[in-house]
């Protein structure tokens, strides 16, 4: 992947919303490739409705949304899906009544090679064993935590250019967790870009090339990861000042 | 002892039928999350599909299923397409109910139409025979029914856990959202699904004609004793529904011949109840974590 | 003036028939018959030289929607007359409005005892007798044979309905007295499909003669167990369903049908004055042959037959006149020679009749019979 | 202090996994006991057979002293235990505020009267405003985001009285400072006398706030003790915090 | 109650209880008739299918029972013609219950079960009404004594019966969305188990609920077997009644207070007049499942949650544009 200068995805002007009602009132983002990006802000500041609109879960009502130079907001999540862009939801994602590896092998859906899918399977499997020591078990009837790592684990079926995480860090224990901030920088060393949503905004950012802050369906403020984990301001109304 | 016997081997028959109509409605209820009320309505389609082209061709009927499956697969399709996936996500389940319904008075006013309500039965020369065996009688009819139902169960069943597109099918319904991101076309999905489930009533509709006179009204008596089927077998769980329809076919056909038909549904019903207070999610039924 | 522009308006007659739903056949077949006299009675100048102008509605099979449609045909269309509907079960929903309205009810198909416990002085029912009554010819066609060759065990296998079921009983209470033994007797609901079980309960109890208590799907259905049962008693009667000169063959194969008992009020055979001229233009204006001619569609004819009658003897044709006229004398109309005691209750006798080489044929009382009864039945062809 | 909860040798299987492996333990009244193990490691579970969801294989669980028999979640409700669930449960098709008020708990007589009444919807506005929900007040809770329902389903359980409160990862998903205000909340309620069973991830929060620490693993109590003390076990080290 | 509501219930009623004195054809009474009915059994639908969200498909037992109920005591005498309408409170009485340990066990199941468990009621009740002929006349049917009412206005009492049961039974939906019952139950159609868990008495709501509907629909079907003067058990204990109030509510809108009534006042009378008009022409079953299906794909939800949904969306945009 060739390092030039221009954004990978790009957000212009995005305006959304459930219904009638706007969530997002021109929301203006670059990312670029390469990098990974978090995105904080307070509940109900719309970061989930931004991923939703870059995967195309939910259609925009004006703005563009502009992904390796194309816009790409009238097209399916499907053909997005096929453009690179994996999105992996902050609400369970998992088919309850389906095995967990049957979970596993729809994370690979859209592919065709068998050998790659299973190639990818044991990559998987050695960040999360869950998927084999569980195999069998209804993916619904796992806890809460077990669950989120199976769908880690399903996102890295596929070899995206750009991953959505939308807040992958929920009910995971300290070693979980530690273990998804981990393979989020080695995804991103192996040259994917990765677009996080995270409210344990200070291991977000720790990881994170660029922050940017979203607030009441606008991009309040971007920087640096560690710009951002830095600023007073920052701290104070995102951040929490007594966490540490 | 022979009556028993006897009432046993009809009853395992036409339970076998009934499979053979539950195996879609299953498929559908199940798996897809829709009442389904016009399957009924659809059995006795196929069942004048499978009449007008025997008259037409002189075909056996069991060959003709090949011609009327894809047919009912068509029309279980356009119908998801264009009356069930309009509906809201979130209601769907309920709504579905009352549009499957609108599908089943369509579906009779429009054969009212083309055949009037004259009873009919498929007639190809063999439809009442029998063997007999040790003293027994055993329809062929309903033999090859059985069979075919058990074949169609198998197929389904092997379709539906074992392919990419069985875990599609199932993936959709589960989450469709998820499905959505992970590339599953749910549209298309659904109808295939749909049609599918929609498509075994080729089969049933086939055999019904063969072993029951029916006329555009038919469907009533059939759609409460699917359901229920469906229901005490587990929803969506296909070997729980072959094994409530043998238990309705037996049950019924014992209670029939050694005491009285019209207690027969009657201890069918009571069986049904104490099953659900029991199991509320039928024999069959799996219990999942659900929201703890 | 007035007179003449009275005779000139039409003679409007409403009916309500089950089109649709449960009863659509037969309502069908009622349709068939009542717009056939229509047309007939129109090409000889109409009632009184007043055209007949029928209105059909539908009911759906449904007792609200009957009522609804009596009382829109009195109030609403308001029309001169009003005859009975199809089914049986909606008759009495049906007459208790013609009644409050003072409309005579002449009605092809309500026959149940219920009918007539009614009380209505309204009503007349237009068939031979009570529908149960409907056996008794075949109880005296048995007991009429010599006590060596007559059945010994009887099976009784009944729909419960108010009619099919207090047929049976009918003949089983004659049975039972002369001495034939009861070996079977089960009532079955409407909705059986499956009547395999039954019949195998039947077999079991190898009786000599089956009385069936049927109305229509379930007497096809009850023939096709049979015949997968290979079960075949030396005497089958049918008491509906198995009349049906169009169905029965259709659905269980004309073959099959051979040496099966029923009992019609009209039939294609029939002597009943008129018969001929009606066989004629039902072809004419249905097509087919005699052999598809339903009898229910005869049952309907008459019920307008017997408006022209009372019209040609009175010179007057209303509500008040035809309810007295009927109530006296007898008339004549394909259902036989009709008469009725004070509550619509016929006072004659239905005939026995037999499938023999493929269609219906007269067999009992022996004065009228076109053929001699055929016992045992022949088996089953499958 | 004397025990408000107390498990006895409670085992609950699914299939071949044991989720809660002979586990005993007590929660003193006047507490902010915490409840803490690796994923999958029993504590949901053993929340849902403490309020009556599920029914445990063996084992047995007291409440004010008293032998709960058969656990029932309305009645221990009505005695003085409410708790959250992990994947925040609230009333989709009714508004937010009445998510509240429904959760407020009435009285035979309560539920003849007026669906809201003025007080419930002052007592339950000042709760929205506190986790900034009042303008979506009268929105469905369906339309909430992840966060949002934590936080609604969280403002929930203030609502009633209750003695003891269970809290299955209040904070996931919600924002820093949102978390500060819980804690809030929660501290002040202790001080007025409310005993609180907490499972949760966030570290920090557990040592901030919660004293003793009891760590599951595979089902069976593995360590408990002061924050400083649990975390300091190797045990612990090993199979929760990771070295 | 707000002032545009009141206006609203002042004048439907209004309208509705001075009709019978200026409109005399009485086939205009007989099908306003079968529409206060229906509309009155989709109301009491609504209590527990709408408000609870347990979609009961076994009412017509109930409404059977109530019918069944006045056929037996009144077939051979009715005095005056208003005995029967006197006994109705009686016979809700009776049916509500009944309906209390048949609600317990049945509501023991989840929610798509309980449909299937309560149709199941209706199968083995229209058996009984059947079997136990010593009753009810079995399959021979049970008649009710002809009321001595004028023939010129021989329906205006039965609409007068149906108008004020319409009355209650609205009445009761109004003061379900009003109470915390109302509450309670909207909580327990979301999630009953989370409902139970916040301490609500889901039980006893539940129970409240259903008796006061299947009491309602029993005398509904009270008066129905009278008007009707004959009663069959296939008639009297039919799904197709059930179908037809859950259709309505659907059709209107589930738990709202107007909409079964809409619901009822739009289908009752095109599935009559469909039939009475096009039924010879057999075009009656597409046209009613055409008209249906319109409506369900314009109107997805019912018409007046879509409605309101509507005036909702734009209450939103004026929040959002007043932030
Ligand atoms: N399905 C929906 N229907 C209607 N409104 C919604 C829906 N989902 C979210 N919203 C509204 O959109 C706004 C933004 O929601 P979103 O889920 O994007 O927030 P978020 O920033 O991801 O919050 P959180 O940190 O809590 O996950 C919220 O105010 C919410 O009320
Ligand atoms: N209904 C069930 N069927 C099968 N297994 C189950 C079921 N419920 C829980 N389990 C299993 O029991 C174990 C404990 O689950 P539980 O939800 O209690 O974990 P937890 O401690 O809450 O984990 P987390 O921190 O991830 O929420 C898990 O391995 C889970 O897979
Ligand atoms: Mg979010
Ligand atoms: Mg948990």
């Amino acid at each position: 992947m060739t390092r030039i200068n221009e954004p990978l995805l790009q957000l212009k002007d995005v305006t959304a919303g459930y219904g009638a009602g706007l969530v997002l009132k021109g929301v203006n983002l670059d990312v670029m490739p390469g990098q990974i990006i978090c995105l904080i802000g307070p509940n109900g500041a719309g970061k989930s409705t931004v991923l939703k609109t870059i995967s195309g879960l939910l259609g925009i009502k004006g703005g563009e949304v502009i992904f390796k130079g194309h816009e790409i907001s009238t097209l399916s999540s499907k053909q997005r899906l096929g453009l690179g862009i994996v999105h992996v939801p902050q609400d369970r994602s998992l088919f309850p009544a389906m095995t967990v590896w049957e979970n596993i092998l729809m994370g690979a859906f859209i592919l065709k090679d068998q050998k790659l899918i299973n190639e990818r399977i044991e990559q998987a499997a050695e960040l999360f064993p869950i998927i084999i020591a569980r195999k069998n078990a209804a993916a619904g009837s796992l806890s809460g935590g077990e669950q989120k790592q199976v769908e880690v684990a399903r996102s890295l079926m596929l070899d995206p250019a750009l991953i959505l995480l939308d807040e992958p860090s929920i009910g995971l224990d300290p070693k979980s967790r530690k273990l998804v901030f981990e393979s989020i920088s080695l995804l991103s060393k192996a040259g994917r870009t990765i677009l996080l949503v995270e409210q344990n905004a200070r291991s977000g950012l720790a990881v994170s090339d660029r922050g940017a802050v979203l607030e009441a369906g606008r991009v309040a403020l971007v920087g640096t990861g560690a710009g951002l984990l830095e600023d007073p301001e920052v701290s104070r109304l995102y951040l929490g000042a007594s966490s540490k | 002892m022979h009556l028993v016997i006897q009432a046993l081997i009809l009853g395992s028959l036409t339970g076998g039928v009934y499979a053979l109509m539950a195996s879609g409605q299953t498929l559908i209820f199940g798996i897809m999350k829709v009442i389904n009320l016009a399957q009924g309505a659809f059995v006795i389609v196929a069942s004048y599909l499978t009449f007008s082209l025997f008259q037409m061709t002189g075909l056996d009927p069991f060959l003709l299923i090949v011609i009327t499956t894809p047919i009912m697969f068509i029309l279980g399709v356009a119908t998801q397409w264009f009356l069930l996936k309009p509906l809201r996500p979130d209601d769907a389940a309920e709504l579905s109910l009352l549009v499957t319904f609108a599908v089943a008075l369509g579906l009779e006013g429009a054969l009212s139409l083309f055949y009037k309500t004259t009873l009919r039965s498929i007639m190809p020369g063999y439809e009442n025979h029998s063997w007999t065996v040790w003293g027994y009688q055993v329809n062929e009819v309903r033999f090859y029914a059985f069979l075919l139902s058990i074949a169609m169960l198998g197929i389904l069943y092997l379709l539906l856990q074992k392919t990419k597109f069985g875990r599609s099918v199932r993936a959709t319904v589960q989450n469709p959202m998820s499905a959505q991101l992970l590339g599953v076309n749910s549209k298309a999905v659904s109808a295939f699904g749909f049609g599918l489930g929609v498509s075994t009533t080729a089969a049933a509709g086939a055999v019904f004609g063969l072993i029951t006179p029916f006329n555009p009204g038919s469907h009533y008596d059939l759609i409460s004793r699917l359901l229920t089927i469906v229901v005490l077998g587990g929803m969506g769980a296909i070997g729980g529904s072959v094994i409530a329809a043998l238990m309705m076919g037996v049950g019924a056909a014992l209670v029939s011949a050694l005491a009285s038909p019209i207690w027969s549904d009657f201890t069918f019903f009571i069986v049904l109840l104490l099953v659900l207070l029991i199991r509320p999610r039928g024999l069959f039924g799996a219990k999942v974590r659900g929201a703890l | 003036g007035t007179s003449a522009q009275a005779a000139a308006k039409p003679l409007t007659i409403g009916i309500s028939l089950s089109l649709t739903g449960d009863f659509a056949d037969s309502g069908t077949a009622a349709q068939k018959g009542y717009l056939l006299w229509q047309s007939d009675v129109n090409k000889k100048g109409g009632i009184l030289g007043r055209k007949v102008a029928i209105k059909i509605v539908n009911d759906a099979s449904s007792p609200d929607q009957v009522v609804t449609n009596y009382t829109n045909l009195i109030t609403q269309s308001k029309v001169d007359i009003v005859m009975g509907p199809f089914s049986s079960l909606l008759t009495i929903p049906a007459s208790r409005v013609a009644k409050r309205y003072g409309y005579s009810f002449i009605e092809p198909a309500g026959g149940g005892p219920k009918v007539f416990l009614e009380k209505n002085p309204n009503l007349f029912f237009v068939q031979p007798a009570a529908t149960t009554k409907g056996g008794d010819v075949f109880a005296d066609y048995i007991l009429s044979l010599p006590a060596a060759s007559r059945p010994k065990t009887a099976a009784y296998v009944k729909l419960d309905d108010p009619f099919a079921a207090p047929l049976a009983d009918n003949i089983k209470a004659r049975f039972e007295a002369a001495g034939i033994k009861t070996v079977y007797d089960q009532t079955y609901p409407s909705e059986t499909a499956d009547m395999t079980p039954v019949i195998s309960g039947v077999a079991a109890a190898k009786p000599d003669v089956m009385v069936g208590g049927t109305q229509t799907a379930d007497a096809f259905a009850m023939t096709k167990a049979m015949i997968q049962l290979k079960f075949n008693p030396k005497w089958l009667f049918l008491s509906n369903g198995a009349s049906s000169p169009l169905e029965f063959p259709k659905a269980i194969g004309l073959k099959n049908t051979e040496g099966v008992f029923t009992s019609s009020d009209w039939y294609p055979k029939s002597t009943a004055p008129g018969t001929a001229a009606f066989i004629k233009s039902y072809i004419s204006m249905y097509g087919g042959t005699a052999e598809l001619i339903d009898s229910t569609s005869a049952e309907a004819y008459s019920a307008g037959t017997l408006l022209e009658l009372v019209a040609k003897k009175t010179g007057k044709i209303d509500n008040k006149t035809i309810i007295k006229t009927l109530h006296t004398g007898s008339w004549p109309t394909l259902e036989g020679n009709l008469s009725w005691n004070a509550y619509g209750e016929p006072q004659g006798a239905y005939l026995l009749t037999q499938w023999i080489g493929g269609s219906l044929k007269t067999v009992f009382p022996a004065k009228i019979a076109q053929h001699a009864p055929v016992a045992p039945k022949p088996a089953w062809v499958g | 202090m004397t025990s408000l909860l107390e498990v006895k040798h409670l085992t609950k299987r699914f299939g071949g996994i044991t989720a809660v492996n002979d586990c005993s333990f007590e929660v003193q009244e006047g507490s902010i006991t915490a409840l803490i193990g690796p994923n999958g490691s029993g504590k949901t579970t053993a929340f849902n057979i403490i309020t009556g969801y599920l029914k445990a294989d063996s084992g047995s669980i007291s409440f004010r002293g008293k032998d709960i028999a058969e656990p029932d979640p309305a009645k221990l409700y009505r005695s003085g235990l409410s708790r959250t669930f992990q994947q925040a449960r609230i009333f989709p098709e009714i508004s937010v505020l009445e998510n509240l008020i429904v959760a407020s708990g009435y009285s035979w007589k309560g539920l003849l009267g007026a669906r809201t009444t003025n007080g419930d919807r002052k007592i339950a506005g000042e709760m929205l405003e506190e986790f900034k929900l009042s303008a979506l007040a009268d929105f469905y809770a369906s339309e909430l985001s992840y966060g949002q329902r934590k936080l609604l389903e969280f403002a929930s359980v203030l609502m009633s009285s209750p003695k003891l409160v269970l809290l299955d990862e209040p904070t996931a998903g919600v924002n820093p400072v949102m978390i500060e205000t819980m804690e809030r909340h929660i501290r002040s309620r202790h001080a007025s006398g409310v005993t609180f069973l907490i499972v949760e991830h966030d570290m920090q929060l557990v040592m901030r706030l919660c004293d003793p620490v009891i760590v599951l693993d595979h089902g069976a109590m593995i360590a408990q003790g002061t924050p400083t003390q649990v975390q300091a076990n190797a045990q612990v080290l090993d199979a929760y915090l990771g070295s | 109650m707000s002032k545009a509501g009141i206006i609203r219930a002042v004048t439907f009623f209004g309208i509705l209880a001075l009709l019978p004195l200026g409109v005399k054809p009485q086939w205009v009474i007989n099908l306003l008739i079968f529409t206060l009915m229906y509309s009155t059994l989709a109301s009491s639908w609504n209590l527990i299918g709408g408000y609870a969200g347990y979609p009961s498909l076994g009412h017509a037992a109930f409404f059977g029972f109530g019918a069944y109920f006045i056929g037996i005591i009144f077939e051979s005498s009715i005095g005056n013609g208003y005995n029967p309408f006197l006994i109705l409170p009686l016979v809700g009485l009776c049916a509500g219950l009944i309906s209390i340990p048949i609600g317990f066990i049945a509501m023991k199941t989840r929610k798509d079960v309980f449909a299937i468990v309560t149709i199941t009621l209706l199968f083995m009740v229209q058996t009984l009404a059947y079997n136990l002929r010593a009753v009810t006349g079995g399959a021979q049917g049970k008649g009710v004594a002809v009321p001595p009412f004028d023939p010129a206005n021989f329906g205006r009492p039965f609409y007068y019966v149906m108008l004020i049961l319409l009355l209650v039974a609205m009445s009761i939906s109004f003061y379900f969305r009003r109470s915390k019952i109302g509450l309670s139950l909207a909580a327990v159609r979301a999630d009953e188990d989370k409902a139970h868990g916040v301490g609500i008495q889901v039980t006893a709501v539940k129970l409240i609920a259903f008796a006061l509907s299947v009491g309602i629909a029993s005398m509904v079907g009270g008066v129905w077997g009278y008007y009707e003067g004959f009663i069959y058990p296939q008639f009297a204990v039919d799904p197709l009644i059930t179908i037809g109030m859950v259709l309505m509510t659907f059709l209107g809108g589930r738990a709202t207070l107007w909409g079964p009534v809409l619901g009822a006042f739009i289908l009752v009378p095109a599935q009559q007049y469909f039939a009475y008009e096009f039924g010879a022409t057999q075009f009656y079953l597409l046209a009613y499942a055409a008209i249906f299906l319109i409506i369900m794909l314009v109107l997805p939800r019912g018409i007046l949650p879509t409605l309101t949904d509507r005036i909702r969306i734009k209450a939103k945009i004026a929040v959002e544009a007043n932030k």
